[in-house]
Order: C-alpha cells, then structure tokens, then sequence
C-alpha cells in the first residue's frame, strides 16, 4: 500500500512485492510461481490498483500476502465464491484465484466446477503439490492410489481427480497446466489465462519438498522431462520425447504411443485443437505411466461470461425502467387515509 | 355500487372486530380471495392483518388433508396487532379444508361451505366417516350450506368454458358472498381480475360474473338474515399498503442501498421461507440489485463478502439450516471487518423440522453459533412492516461499523402482512458510505475513534493496495500476527465496537406503567400478541407493561433500569427460551419464560392466560 | 417395517411399497421412477433388509419414504456423504442414493463429484428436472441459459451443467441417462446400475408438470421421440430417427450428423463402446439443438472401490496384528510406580 | 551409570521442581529432545507435564525468529498441575530461540546457550542489533555459553559425517548436558535412538556419542559448580506412560468401541490441532478402525452419521472453523436420534485466528451453535490424560441417550502430555451396545422409559425396515408429522432426553473447603492452572475451593447448591466470558469472569493475583 499506482507509467516486477516476509519452506516451489506471475503482471497493462487475488487457505493461499495489490486470503475453499461476488460486481477487476489441490478440490470442489460452468472472467491458478501442505502432509484428491502419509500410514485407497478432467466435465472454457518450474511456459500460460475471457482454469504442478518432493520429478528432472512431458500446442500434432521422435495416435478411438519413422508420420498423429474440449478430455486422459504429462493450454473456447451478461441485465433494466424508488415503495395497492 | 348492486335492503349489525379465514384446496385460489378480501378491507379503512397457511406439499392431491391452503385476516374499527385468535368466519371450500380448520372457528361464528364438495370421495379423502354437514357435528355454528359450485356453473354457462375453468371460478363467487355480508367493496378485485387475465378476455368475464353472482347471490338469497360493518379505524393518516413481511425486508434494502448510492448484492440459495426476498430483489435489477442464486448458501454468504470487499451493498437471506452454512464466513467477515448483512427468516427446526411453520429458536445460534469469540450485531423485526425498519437498520449499522449484521425474521412475519404507512424515501434515515481514498496515515486497521470501526478501502483504489484475511491481525496495520497481547487487543477491540453499537439503539418504548406488576418482554414476530395481550389485561386493571426487543446483541443501554421496575418479568416466545436466558445471564434477573413451540403464533388468548396466572403468584417453568 | 424380510423365498413389487401416502404433485414423474424402482428391487435377489435409500431434500429426495426398505432422508445435498460412512463401514449393504437436480449439483456438487471419485459400490438416481421443484420452481445448475424462474424474471444467465459430463470429469465408473417415462429402458438401467460394482451414476430426466413441464417433451413425444434420441448400445453404431436412417460420425474429431444411404453406411458411424471415458464424453457434449440426446449406458469401468479396498485394509491389519487393546494402551515408553 | 560415566564429583542441590524449556530452531530437533528429557524425568520418578510450542510456519527459513520450535517440561517432587509458568532453565540454540523465550526466564535462571550460533548472520535474523551475550542485557540470568557444535563435531569427528548430518547431532549433545545437570538418565534416550535410526547406525553411533559427549561435557567442564536433583514424586502405584491430549482422545475412543463390540468409524477433515487424533486413529486399523478421509468437514460428519446408522461407534474431530461446517449435520443427527461423537479441538479464532495457538471459546457454539432447539450433550476434558475418560464416556453417552455428543478439547491439551495411570482394559465402564431385532411392538421412535432414547435398528435387521429423517417426526411411529402439539410433544422430549443425562454425571469433587470466600470455577484445558492456583491460595490460609467441570451440558445436578456456598463464584477461562453466561443464566448466581485471550494458558500467578484481589474486595470484570 505504498508506492503510487494508475499514475504510474511503467510498473516493473518489484511493483508487485509486498513488504511481507515470504514464509514458504525454503525450497519450495510455490517461489518460482510467485516470481513468474510478479513478472508477468507487470506487462498486462493493467493499473495495479485493479488487480485483486483471492486465496483460500494452505501454503499456496498465502500468495496474496506477498503481491503488493489488492488481496483476499479467505477461508478454506471458498475463494471462488468469494471471488465470484467481487467480479459479478466489480467487473472491471483483474481478479485471480490462487488455491491448492486441498483448497481447490477437497473443500472447494462445488465452487471450483461452479465457477467454471459460470464461466465468471477470473483466473484461476490451483498449486497442485498433491499434498495438504499446511497441515503437514496427509493426502488430497489429487494423490496417486496407495500414497503413504500421515493419515494413510498404509496406502491412500481412493482414486484421485485429474484437475484438468474435472474442469472439463464442468465444461470450463480455459484449462491449461503448467509446472513451478518451467519459467516460460508458466508465464505464457498465465499471460493467456488473463487474456482469456472467461473462467481460466491453470493447473500448476508445484513441488512441495517437505512433504511430497519430487511428485513431478519426471517432468521436472533434465534427464526424464523430455521423455515424460507433452507440450501442447495448438493446430500441431502430438510430439514428445528427446528427439521429438515420438507421437500419439488414435486407433479405435484409443489413444497410442507411436515411434516416429518407419512409415509413421506426424500425419498419422493427433493433432492439437484448443477449440475442441472433447479432444482436450482425451488427452487430459494421458499420463504416467503409459503416456506423457500433457501441459499447455487443453482448451480455449469462448462463451459468455456470468458477470458480463448480469451486467448486461442490470444495465437494460436501467435502461428500460429508471430507478424510482417513491414508485417502488407505492407499488401495488395503494389507500390513503386522511 | 358502480355497476348498479341494489342497495342492501337486510339490517346491518355493526361489529369491532372480524377475524375470517377462507379455506380450500391448493388449487382453489384462497390465497388470491383472501388477499382480493384484505384489498378490500384496507379500502373501507379498517386496520387489518393477515396470515398464508400454506401447505407443505407443492400439490397434494386435490381433496386431501395435506392439500388444504388457508389465508387468514383480521380486520378492525380498532387497532390490529395480529391475524386474530379464533375465527369469526370460516369459508371451507371442501371436507379438507372444513376439517383442518373447523376447531378454530368460535362457537356461534359463521361457517360458510360449499355443499356440493362433500360428496362421499371427498368426504373419504378428508377421512370423514359421516357427513359433518348432516350428523349434527357442526351445531355449535352458524352453517351456511351454499351450492357454490352449480351457482357459479350457471352463472357462467353461456361462455362456453371447460368445466374445469368453471369451477377455479367458484373462489371469486365466495369472494363476492363475503364481501356483500361484511360490506367491502368489489371494485378493486374486479379491477385485478382484469390486470391478471389481461391477455384471456373470457377469463375475465368469467371471474368477474362469479364474482357479482357471489355479490347477489347473498343480497338475494334467503340465507343471511343480516350483513355486518366494521367502521373505519382511527389510522394515522398517510398512504398505506398492505405488506408481507418479505417484500417489506426486500424493499428495506433496496432503499437502503439506493440511500448509501452503492449497488445491492444478494448472494442466496432459496429456501422455505426466505425464498420471496431472492424471487422479490431478483425483479428490481433497475436500482442496481445484484441477485446471485449461489450453489448453497456458503457460496451465497462468500459471493456477498466478496461483493462487499468491491463496495456493494452485500446482503444474504437464508433460514435457519442454511444459517448453519454461513457460519464460517460470517466469522469471517467479522474477522476482515466488511459490511454484511444475513437475515435469517426462522422456521421451525431442528433440522429440516416443519420448514412452512413459523418459530423463533435461531435466537442463541445467532447470538453464538460460530467458533471462538465471534460478536456480531442482531437485530429482529417485531412486524411484517417493520421488516422494512430493520432491513435498513441493519445496512445502515453494517457499514457504519464495518461488521456483518444477522437480522432476524420468522416464517410467521415473512407471509403475514399488514398495512404500511409509506414513507417518503427523502425522510430515511441517511446510510453514509465513504470510501478511503487518502494514502496519508492509511492502515487497514485504523479505527473511526467513536465508532471504532476500519476504514472501507475498495479495490481500485490507487495507492491504498492491501491485503486482508482470516488469521489474526495486527492492531492498526492489519498485518498477519500472532503476538499473544495482540490477540488479545484484538478480541477486544471487537467486541467493544459491536458492543459500541448500543449507541445507536433508541431509548426503549415502554407501552404501559412505567412500573408495576408485570413486564412482559418480547422479540420478532410476537409482537402483536403480546401487545394486544397487554392491552387486554391492563383493561382489566393490571398493571402490566410490554417491552419489545428490535436489537438483540446489544441489548439497549436502559434495559436493566427498566426490568428492575417490575416485580415479575415474563419472556413470551416460540422456542423453550432463549431471550430469556440472555436476560437472566445480563441482568441476573429472574425473568420466566413463557414457551409454545407448535410452528404457529401465540395466541392472544393463552398470553393473557398465562400473564393471570402469574398475576394470581403461580410461578412458571423455568428455561429447560 | 411390517412384513417379513429375508425369510420369505421371493419378493414382489408390493413388498416394496410402504404405508406412507406418496406426496408428490399429481402427474410429478417421480411416480414413474418410483414405480420401476420397486417392479426391479425384488428381481435382484436380496433380502429387503439389505436395501437403504438415502436421499437428500427435494421432491425426489421424499422418495425414500416410499420403499419398504430401510432409509434416510437426510439433509439437502449431503446423502453422497451419510451413503459413503454407511456403505464403507457395511459393505454387505446395498446402497441406493436418489437426489434431486439441485441436491446432487448444486449444493451437494462436491459429495457427488468425490463419491464418484472413490468409487464406492453404491447406485446414485439422480432425478433431473431442471428445476428446484421442492421450493417451488427456483432454477437449477442443469436449467438451460435463458429459463425465466421466480429467481430469474427476465432469465438465467449461467451455462448449465451437464451431469454424464461433470461426473466423467469426476472419472465416473459408471455413468447412464434414462428417462422416467422409458419404463423399460429405465428398468434395465437400474437393474445394470445395480449390477455394476463401483459407483452407479443414473441421471434420470423427469418431468417436473407444475414447475418446469415439458422440459424433454423432445425425448418423451411420440412424434419427436425417435428423432431426438439416441439409444446407445455397447459395440453398436450410432444410428437414430424414427427410421434409423441417420447416425453420428467422426470428421477431424468433430462429430456431426450424417443421413445413412447415398453412400454413408453405418461402418462410417462412430461405434459405442461403455469402456472408453473419452469417447462417453465426446458423445455426452452430443445433444439439442444440432444433435439428438443420448441415452443409455454412456460408460462402463472395472476400477477398485473405496469400500472395498478399505475393508481389505482393515482385514490385513486384523490378520497381521490381531488387536490387543491392553498392548495398545501399554505403547510406547512406560514406567511403573510401585 | 551402566557405561561407566563417572560418578559426580560436584556439589548437587536439591529443588522440588524445575521448569525446563528447549528452544530451537524447527531443524534444531527439541521436540525430540524435550521430549527424551521427559521420559528420563518419568523414569526418575517425578511428576511432570509438558507442552510443545511449534512455529505457525511448515517450515519458516533457519534462524528466524518464525521459525523457533520449543518444548517446555516441569516435572518435580510434588503433584505436577502444568507445564510451569516461568521457566528455571532455558536451552536456546540459537538467537531467534533465545529473543522469543527469554522473557520467560525467572531472574536468576539457568541460561544455556549454543554460543557459536550468535554470529552475525542469525543476529540480524533474529533481529539483534547487538549480541545479547555480550551486550550486558543477560545479566540478570545465569547465562552458561557453551560452543555445542565445536564440541560436537569434535566428539563426532572420526566418523566421516557430513558437517550437516553432525550439526544435527547438537540437540543429543545439549540433552547430555541437561541430563547431568538434572540426574536424569540418559539410556532411555540412548534406546531411543538405537530404536530411531535402526537403519543408518552411522546415526545411532553419532547420535549417542553426542549424547555422551554433552553428559560427559558437564561433569567435566568447569561451567557448572553444581548440579541438582528431584526427588522422586509420590505419585500412586501404577504403570505409567507419558501422553498427549490427542493420543488420549483417539485411544479413549478405541478402548470405547473396543469394549462396545463394534467398528469404530472416524469421518473426519485434516485440521491443526486435530489433525493428530486422525494420524493416531489411521495406524489402528487391527482395531476395526475405519477413517475416511473426507473432502470437507460436512462430508466427515455426514459419513459418520452414516455409519452410525450402520451400527458403528461413530465420530468426527476437527477445530472449530470446521465445527461450523458440522452443525447442520449435528442437526440432523438430533433429530433422527443417532449416536454420533463431534470433537472439537478447539483453537484461537475468531475466523483462522491462530491455529497453533490455545483458546477455550466454542463452549457456546457446542451448546447453542444450530438452528432450533437442538440440545446436545456437552463434556470437555480437563487435562491431556483426561482425553482418554472424557472420549470415552462420550461414546458411552452417545449410545446409550442415541444422541450426538460434543466433546470439547483445546491445542494446550492435544499436544501436551503428562503421565498417564494406564488403565485395566478389563475395569474399563461397559458401553452397551444392543440393537432392536425384535419387531414385536417396534416404532422406530418407540422410547427407553428411563433414557427417553430410541431403539437402535440398523439396516440388515429383518422385519424392521424404516424410513428416518429431519422432518418432524410423530412421537412414537416416527412419521413424518406437521402436527403442533407433535412438534412441541418432540421438542420437549429432545430436550429432556438430553436433561436426563444428568444422572450419569458423578457428584462434584470440590477440592477445597465446603464453603468458604472464593469458589473457582472452570473447565476444560485451564484445569491444572486453576487447581494449582487454589493450592498455593489454600496454602496461604485463604478459603477457597476449586470445582472443574467436564460436563457442561447438562450441568451437575449439584453443582447449584455448591455454588450457593461461597461468598464469590470466579471463572477463569480463556475466553472473553462463556461458562460465566451458562451459570448466570441457569443459577442467577453473581459469578464473574477472569479472561485471558493471548493464544495460551494461564499462568498460575495470574489466577492466583486475580484471586487475591477479589479476596481484598475489588470486584472484576462483567462478561462483555
Ligand atoms: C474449514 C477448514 N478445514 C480445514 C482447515 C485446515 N486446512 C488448512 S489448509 C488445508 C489443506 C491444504 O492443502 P492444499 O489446499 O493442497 O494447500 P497446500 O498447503 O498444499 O498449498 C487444510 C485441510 C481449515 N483451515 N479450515
Ligand atoms: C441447507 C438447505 N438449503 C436449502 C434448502 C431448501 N431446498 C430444499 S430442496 C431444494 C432444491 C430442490 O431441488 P432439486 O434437488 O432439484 O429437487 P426437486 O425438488 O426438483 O426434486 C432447496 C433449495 C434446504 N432444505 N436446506
Ligand atoms: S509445506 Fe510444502 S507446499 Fe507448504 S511451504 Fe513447505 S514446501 Fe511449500
Ligand atoms: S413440484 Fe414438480 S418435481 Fe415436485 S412433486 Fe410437484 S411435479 Fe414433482
Ligand atoms: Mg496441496
Ligand atoms: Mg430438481
């Protein structure tokens, strides 16, 4: 709340750092994701004034503390609902949802798929560590099948989410994933979330090492990553691997890993349609540990956003009908007595 | 009359007070006579109130007991204070409705039916076993057996209607019976009837000829010896209208908004019978109303949170169980300091319990029902009208003291209604709302030094960037701490702003002695009985005065002097006693309470009943 | 609670109504529902007393009332949740949650969504009528954009839900759409429903005459019927219409519509297949306008069920290390004072 | 000493009890090692308690004052009620350590610090702008500044350790050093670690020999002039173990369901501090011990209340900004009449408030946090030991009164520990258990004469299928029913049901004179506070008495009559005022409040200087 804002012309990275002290263990990778969204915001054009993150609660929900906008760290889950209030409001906000897969997908489930089917302009960047960070290490929607942590000394026996298939089944407009550490993607992912209109749901791999380093380690490790990761792009076909040597392919409406070569062609492979959520649920269906990591943006489509069209209904009813409240009050059957 | 009704030839009896209640199948249209009925009343100037019973079902199968709808009004040359005990008048359109309603009828009161429903189908699906028409059941009454359905048939037979169309007539033809035998004009519902049908012109004939045929029918027929009038009221004069208590609630916000000059945010999942405020504020998006039908009612509560921290107006309605649901985030709230406010329009619970039928127990949740120290302002309206009062109040303290506000209404001051002087919106109160937009001194947490409340800072504001939340603060600074003397700053800061708002609350109205025997305290929808109870025993010489809570947390500053003044104190209320164990654990005085938890308003009659014998030295139970 | 149970050697429909008055609106089409419900019970081979209803709130959730069964009305939204302790903890149960448009997704989005993922072996009815029936005609998250409601006047402004969607995005095991009024159809789903092991998720489209009459007059007309609705079956194509002359077929993985004949055979048409997630999806995003609405059993998958492999936890644990409650309270560091 | 240490040549002093602290930064270990001086002072023979301090922060950077993790013993000769207020010794390994915990240190108070750590790097972390060990503002202490990881690494030296695997080694060396200091064996901890680092022995040898380097450090070095014993304490004849309120909550729990013949089912959401009953619970699974996990708090009661219907011992534990979530099912659970065992491990609030840190403020929510009247039993444990008792009578109240229960527990208690008499599995109370089979006469609320509850029947019992819910039921056959009289026949039943509970509840102890000047009332986690407080007043020859209250709903039937017996009623609680409100409202009795809301206990010289005024005429305090 020191340094001047809309004034300013030009703001740079150190605009949108707090004077908090950043509290995360050292080493984790909810750092690296502060640093990238600190510098990409900057270049967004917007006042900072305007910017507004809202938080629920877990390690990642800390994130509006150290940003230096405006910011809502809320209660456990519910900053999608609380968000959602500010934008159907406030629509000229740039309001940005920062959660985890606690936060996001065990608590605030209903909000998340609710939000997505509003399809309200927010962004939405869920921290996915697949760990209950804050509280110490149990397990959460997103850990694998027999996960040993605090509350599952044996083995966790519950299936987890994918959260790309789930915003799918919500039918969200944006849904991308990327990783804590892979600077560029991150920041062209997070400048296409804000340039979407629309709900933009961001899955970010993040590393929580102290209670679940290295969960992404095959996409993340120099030596594995080009191997174990499928960078999306739009309108191409489905490559991966060191030597970009590798595809997938569709036989019987089944997805395959194919060897490039030996008469097989990218023209044989998949290829990329942001336009497309069905397609975007198929390959949010590939992974470890017979497929690639898909990150990039799944899909991107357009449809009216929920505060856009109340605003809209609250303007032509101003329109059509000016305020009067004498008029209101008098509504209806009226009587004087004299 | 206009349309050249005969001058009423019959004697006329004049009367105080009437209290009818038409009674029908849910597909009869009771709801629609009763209200034509009530129009009607206010027009020939009496005071009135009025009371919906609904049935739980959406639509039981017609005939059935469950399937009975039931709207009642007492209308006075007097003043009204409540839809009435016992009733004068019952019209029962079928055996349903005769048998669910037929033990409130006093004896000798006037029991108007239509003969033709008690066929023996009917008469089953009622479970009677005889016709109570003819095994003598109903002699204590005046029974009028009218063959409502095969008159309003003829009086409708050229139009060429369905006979299904014929018979949802039969509701105007009672409508123009009882408006001939107690005088009320039929102008206006003839004028509704042509507003509602505008676009199905037969439809218009035909209620309009039911309704005349009903007129005449009574003028004519050889079966009322006399009609009855009830003279005007002295009514303080003005402009009125009749109006529920929801639609009253709804229009205090909007006018409190309009006044503040910000946007009205409702954040709210529907429910039984809190559901009227969304559908009411859903139709006024003109005066900048926000309405957010949430996914349940902590999306409802968040929504409006989120819309308060961007300077809206932010309200939540909700009855208890979802009350339950906005317990975090209203700690929340009080924890960020925003504006809010949550009305919760009580039912009878636990659980989901009886959710059309009216009860007062959210009293102590509101008071407590989050975790740790978590002070909110609460604040009850004492009457349909004055659910605009509160409504106002309510924005008016949340933004002044930066604090969510519970309201609380109940089922019973929801769907009752009666008639409201309008006021003129330049006379309301004003509903300041600044925005900080000075950087020089700024803090989060500085406080207003009366009204210790924080400054409202709105996103978008240039150079006042900052960050709020749940976890405790530092006094002034608003950052995270967790210093233990802080904490404890902290905590009390806040409770002593909510308790600060005692300042706001007027002196108390004492309606009777200023001392004496007895000191009868409510709160919420009592009001009316425990007011007209009051008044019929200090008639009767005692000397018993009426206290009626509108602020509930804080209590008002004169509250104890005037408890001390009495040497009995009884705490009338629809739950097994919850103001009254806040009293006695404030004041220490050894208020009783007075407890009826059956889903429907005390009865004049059983207050004053249980004020004598407390008069008489018999002590009473004490809250279980 | 009156006539015998698990003694009598076969049960009849009968056996599965109750004393209680059925309090639906005249010509509601829960009665339908319930009607096949009951003619299926007793052909499934267990004992009456090992059925429990659980519901929520809602018209549809008073259904419970009405099968001579065990059963909870429990609160609105929550019956995923009471279901999932009941079914976890007595596996031998046979499990039936039946919910409302508005208890399953609006409010209880997230119990469903998390049920589905864990998999539990229960059977959830969810009697979609687009509308909140109960509390007298709000809209629902599947009412379509534009639904004039007491709560929207001058129309809703948010995308609906698509349930078969949202519970795929949710990995769903078993995910089927019948209708009330397909008597048969809607009995063998059930009765499939019942079969499967995992979590049964059946949407049901109902009528909804006070509130929302007509809602899926398309799939429930004689004369629109054929044409607006497409049967799936496993391994078959997808073929529709009054004469089945017309199918859905797959072009650069956008499905459209083509007319059989003229040199379109069904070896074109996309063929069904209940194991594959991905192709359900594709075919659940089918549906009005330009595309019929698919009914059936969208997906069928084997995958371990919480209850299950919870129980298997439990009984290793007992097998292993037998339970000594004196051993227990004696743990760790102890010392005697004498 | 079994390995030969020498035996000690110096002075020793005899004290009858000693308040240790370490502190530490988080990676510094000192839970580990305040936690093996304990077991060492358990086998010593004293009484103690003890009580951890974690950092808010996962994992806050090393060195900072954020990141300081403490542990806190007494442990003495005489009856041990706390932790201890001021502190004899304090171990601060490094500077951050020694700026947030000095100030607890009594003047003249041993003062052991790890010297090398005070370099300018973690000066400055710790915000020093000089260093404290040099600047003169130790002086008042008895400051030993030893060089812990000079002497470490040297004692370490020859085992190839990387200097980061032997930093890790200094608390075994300062646990070595304090172990001399106070007699305490050092083989337990030597167990220990074989125990620990089974695995790595390299550890285990580097491990030991720092602990033997530390005791060996003591004996030999100059530094002290004397070292000091406890005598033994008179504690009853037993076996012993050292437990944590958690631990206690989730075995008393267990031995419940254990001894009740059935599964017992935790639903349950991850929450500080009850996050530990559910880590404790999972690792039982032999014990047919089913937790689920559950997406959110809602869904951790709703399956609960599932598997009560299910017929197991059914529970849910969370922190109050959970306890929100659960009282619509708690609801729920009242009206359908099924046992069901809410903890809540309460924690600083309002909102997220502190979640680390102590407070006693949801006793009003558990009593009144629902819509409608929802009466629910109430029991809260007194001391970490207690835990067991407590969770284990409020199973047996669940199941016999068919009702939920709240059980109210505190962080203080959760994560500290005193020793615990360890029970007799087979002198355990009984918790019957018996479900309905028999469908002669069976309604699903037919009710138990003397308990008022209703059969529990579950599904899978031949010839009683039902049908239950939140809908008002009819008395008996449990229908659902809209009838007034029902609803308040139901109402009045529910809350006498939970008022017969009293009968279960033993007679008060009053620790103290019978009657006399002062009565302390209190409950829940201030117990030791409050008991040894009254000690030392007793001791100084004033008249009061104690009473501490594990059952707050309902209220001991005696409790009325004790109170009536002293000339002030004073009650302490961590709060701003709730228990006071309870016994002002139900016993008008004039009892004010003595509150403390700074995140942690009191200290037994506040309560005993608040008394001390009282004693002199000043009042206090009103609840506010
Ligand atoms: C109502 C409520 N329930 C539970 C908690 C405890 N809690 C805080 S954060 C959290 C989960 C954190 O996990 P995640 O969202 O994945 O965030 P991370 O810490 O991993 O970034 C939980 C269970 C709470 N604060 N409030
Ligand atoms: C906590 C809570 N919030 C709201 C309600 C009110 N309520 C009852 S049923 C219902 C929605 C019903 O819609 P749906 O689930 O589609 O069922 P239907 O009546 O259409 O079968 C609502 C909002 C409630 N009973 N409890
Ligand atoms: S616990 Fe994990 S997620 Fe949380 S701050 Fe530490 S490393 Fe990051
Ligand atoms: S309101 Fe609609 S859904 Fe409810 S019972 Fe009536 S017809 Fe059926
Ligand atoms: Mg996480
Ligand atoms: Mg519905």
């Amino acid at each position: 709340m020191s340094a001047p804002g809309a004034s300013e012309p030009k703001l740079g990275k150190k605009d949108f750092v707090s004077d908090q002290d950043v509290r995360w263990c050292p080493g984790c990778g909810d750092y690296a994701i502060l640093s990238q969204v600190q510098k990409v915001l900057p270049e967004l054009g917007i006042p900072r004034e305007r910017f507004v993150f809202v938080s629920g609660i877990g390690c990642s929900s800390r994130f509006p503390y150290y940003v230096n906008t405006y910011g809502f760290h809320s209660i456990h889950g519910r900053a999608p609902a609380i968000a959602t209030g500010l934008k159907a409001s406030r629509p000229e906000l740039s309001v940005w949802i920062v959660t985890g897969d606690g936060d996001a997908l065990s608590i605030g489930g209903n909000h998340v798929i609710h939000l997505l089917r509003r399809n309200l302009d927010v962004n939405v960047l869920l921290f996915n560590n697949k760990i209950y960070g804050l509280t110490k290490g149990q397990y959460s929607p997103t850990s694998e099948v027999g996960k040993i942590t605090k509350s599952t000394p044996i083995g966790s026996v519950d299936h987890p989410f994918d959260p790309i298939a789930l915003a799918l089944g919500a039918e969200a407009s944006f849904v991308a994933r990327s990783v804590d550490v892979e600077t560029r993607h991150l920041q062209d992912i997070v400048r296409r979330a804000h340039e979407h209109r629309g709900t933009s749901f961001v899955e970010i791999l993040q590393n929580c090492n102290v209670f679940n380093d290295g969960a992404f380690a095959d996409v993340t490790e120099k030596a594995t990553k080009a191997d174990h990761t499928l960078v999306l792009e739009h309108g191409k076909p489905l490559v991966f691997g060191k030597d970009r040597d590798r595809g997938i392919r569709l036989r019987n409406f089944q997805p395959e890993v194919v060897q490039l070569g030996d008469g097989v062609t990218e023209a044989d492979l998949l290829v990329h349609d942001e336009t497309n959520p069905a397609l975007a649920y198929l390959i949010a269906r590939l992974g470890p540990p017979d497929f690639p990591t898909p990150i990039g943006v799944f899909t991107a489509v357009e449809r009216p956003c929920y505060d856009a069209a109340l605003g809209q209904q609250i303007a032509s009813a101003r329109a059509k009908n000016p305020p009067d409240l004498r008029a209101l009050l008098n509504r209806g059957d009226t009587w004087t007595v004299s | 009359m206009a349309d050249g009704v005969a001058t009423l030839a019959k004697p006329i009896e004049e009367r105080d007070a009437i209290v009818i209640r038409f009674a029908g199948d849910s597909g009869d249209g009771m709801q629609v006579t009763g209200m034509q009925f009530t129009t009607g009343s206010a027009l020939a100037g009496n005071d009135l109130a009025t009371l919906p019973d609904f049935p739980a079902e959406i639509r039981a199968p017609a005939g059935t007991l469950a399937g009975v709808s039931a709207f009642q009004l007492n209308f006075s040359s007097l003043p009204v204070f409540t839809p009435g005990d016992d009733l004068d008048v019952l019209v029962a359109m079928n055996p349903a409705a005769l048998k669910t309603n037929v033990e409130d009828l006093k004896a000798g009161g006037i029991l108007i039916v239509d003969k033709e429903s008690f066929h023996e189908q009917n008469l089953k699906k009622a479970g009677y076993d005889h016709n109570p028409l003819t095994d003598g059941s109903l002699a204590r009454y005046q029974l009028f057996q009218i063959d409502v359905t095969k008159l309003t048939t003829a009086a409708l037979q050229d139009l060429g209607l369905s006979a299904r169309s014929v018979f949802r007539c039969r509701n105007f033809f009672c409508l123009g019976v009882t408006s001939w035998l107690y005088h009320r004009p039929i102008e206006p519902a003839e004028q509704w009837i042509r507003d509602k049908f505008r676009k199905t012109p037969e439809l218009v004939e035909a209620n309009v000829r039911a309704l005349h045929a009903g007129y005449h029918f009574s003028e004519n027929a050889e079966l009322f010896a006399v009609s009855y009038s009830v003279k005007p009221a002295v009514i303080p004069p003005g402009r009125y209208r009749n109006i529920t208590g929801n639609t009253a609630t709804a229009l205090g916000f909007v006018a409190a908004a309009h006044k503040a000059k910000r946007p009205l945010f409702l954040g709210s999942y529907p429910i039984t019978p809190a559901s009227d405020v969304l559908h009411e504020l859903s139709t006024l998006k003109q005066f900048d109303v926000y309405t957010f039908q949430a996914e349940d009612e902590i999306a409802g509560v968040g929504a409006a949170l989120g819309a308060a921290f961007g300077g809206a107006i932010a309200i939540t309605t909700t009855s208890g169980p979802g009350m339950n649901l906005k317990a975090e985030t209203i700690g929340l709230a009080l924890a960020v300091e925003l504006p809010l406010v949550i009305t919760d329009i009580q039912r009878a619970g636990p659980s989901t319990g009886m959710p059309t039928k009216t009860e007062q127990a959210d009293l102590l949740m509101a008071m407590y029902g989050r975790h740790g120290e978590a002070p909110v302002p609460v604040l009850a309206a004492a009457t349909p009208a004055d659910c605009f009062t509160m409504a106002y109040e309510a924005v008016r303290i949340a933004v002044k003291y930066m604090t969510p506000v519970i309201l609380l209404s109940d089922g019973f001051l929801a769907n009752g209604a009666e008639p409201w002087p309008i006021p003129d919106p330049d006379t309301l109160p004003d509903v300041p709302v600044t925005f900080r937009t000075d950087p020089g001194g700024f803090f989060p947490y500085v406080r207003d030094e009366e009204s210790l409340s924080r400054p409202w800072v709105i996103p978008g504001t240039p150079g006042l960037e900052h960050r709020i939340g749940g976890l405790e603060k530092e006094y002034l600074t608003g950052n995270v701490s967790y210093a233990p003397t802080n904490h404890e700053q902290m905590m009390r800061v806040r409770a002593r702003k909510v308790a600060g708002i005692v300042r706001e609350i007027p002196p108390t109205e004492v309606f009777g002695p200023a001392d004496g025997e007895l000191l009868l305290v409510g709160w919420g929808g009592t009001y009316g009985s425990i007011r007209q109870a009051t008044s019929q025993l200090q008639a009767a010489g005692h000397r018993v005065a009426h206290v009626h809570l509108r602020h509930l947390n804080p209590l008002p500053a004169d509250l104890e002097s005037i408890l001390g003044r009495y040497r009995r104190v009884l705490v009338p209320e629809i739950n097994l006693g919850q103001l009254v164990r806040l009293l006695r654990a404030e004041y220490l005085v050894d208020a009783i309470g007075f407890n009826k938890v059956q889903g429907r308003p005390f009865k004049v009659a059983e207050i004053v009943a249980r004020c004598l014998k407390l008069l008489n030295g018999e002590h009473g139970e004490v809250p279980s």
